[in-house]
């Protein structure tokens, strides 16, 4: 099970604040987490599509396009920060 | 604790108070407040929504204050981040830095200043006579955090 | 009055609750508190007298306040210092800058401070173990002052 | 008649926190006020000899060697000022 967490104006255009989910095998890293996400179509093809700004946090550290996803970890989505 | 992110407005003599509790080599305090404008954009703003990602702000906030340590020669950097929907005027954000001298003080009270801007996980959305909107990230704030 | 000499302790809470009274356009505030430290050039310091020229001091300060405005996009800056005989943890400056943006506020408090310390009428005079000496003018205060 | 004020360490070893005095004719400038000073002796020559570091405002303005000092003026002497 890894637990995805969705935030702001994601969360707004996702419809969720987040899940928890059994991710298939070959779904290990975080390029491979937005394609798997994105294949749900509809919000999710157009929000995470490539070339959308989603920063990717795991387990509370920002994570690059191949930084592996295992199971228990925590997956934050969300765009862009604006700031205090 | 040297960070703190809270619904609650802040006390900032207060906070001063507990920075400098019990250290006579002080010499400099600078200080720092957000507050929420009712302009943005050219456009009216009633409210503004702050919202964070428990667990992960408070860890990149750390790090900043860390950083801030690691460059400059002071004593104690504090930093208080507000969350919730906040009205014009309300304070957002309190930076507090003690040193021995104002130079180092200045410094890292800027640079906690211009990292919160675009390295801290905060998010905002504005309310406006349009409706609400999310902000977008700012080119002028990576600019002043490349400075350091 | 945006600029004050006094013998008694400022209220950093009130004041920046007056600076920033009814202009919702303010999104930042810079503060800076000098303090009184225990310690100069490696001697203890019991007390700091400081002394000020009425009239000619006052003029200065208000001179300062009006370069920073004339230099940086902010609303309002202020100028409390204190005169007469202090002890370390005693407070002896407040600089107030409220603007817009948070860099204009940075960097008119860090110009005021840095020419208070070298152009305002201000003479201090340390009590030591070893006695009371008059403080010298520093260099490095005019280096600071020479960036601007 | 001029009024002269002496602060901070000028003013202990001058002994005089100020005096009005009345200048003679030649004593226009703040150059010939400190030499006339100066010529008085003791801690006044001591602490006026040329090169001491010794600042002037005249009328709450800060004076040049050859600023005019005439009848009325508050003229102030102190040491470089060490700030706040």
């Amino acid at each position: 099970m890894v637990r995805l967490v969705y935030l702001a104006r994601l969360r707004d255009a996702l419809g969720s604040g987040g899940e928890s989910v059994d991710l298939p095998g070959d779904v290990a890293t975080v390029n491979a987490l937005l394609a798997w996400l994105a294949g749900r179509g509809d919000a999710w093809a157009r929000e995470l599509a490539p070339g959308r700004a989603v920063r990717v946090a795991v387990n509370h550290d920002l994570a690059q396009a191949h930084t592996p996803i295992r199971a228990g970890d925590e997956v934050a989505l969300f765009p862009p920060v604006t700031g205090g | 604790m040297s960070v703190r992110v809270q619904r609650e407005e802040f006390d900032v003599a207060r906070e001063i108070a507990d920075l400098r509790a019990g250290n006579a080599r002080i010499g400099a305090v600078a200080a720092f407040i957000g507050i929420v404008r009712d302009v943005n954009d050219g456009d009216d703003v009633r409210t503004l929504t702050l919202e964070h990602y428990p667990g992960m702000t408070e860890k990149a906030l750390e790090v900043i204050v860390a950083d801030a340590r690691g460059r400059w020669d002071v004593f104690d950097v504090r930093i208080i981040h507000r969350v919730g929907t906040l009205a014009p005027t309300d304070p957002i954000v309190l930076v507090l830095v003690a040193s021995a001298h104002r130079g180092d003080a200045f410094s890292a009270c800027e640079f906690v200043m211009d990292y919160l801007k675009t390295r801290a996980p905060f998010w905002k959305k504005e309310a406006t006579p349009q409706g609400e909107r999310w902000v977008e990230a700012r080119e002028r704030d990576d600019d002043a955090a490349a400075r350091w």
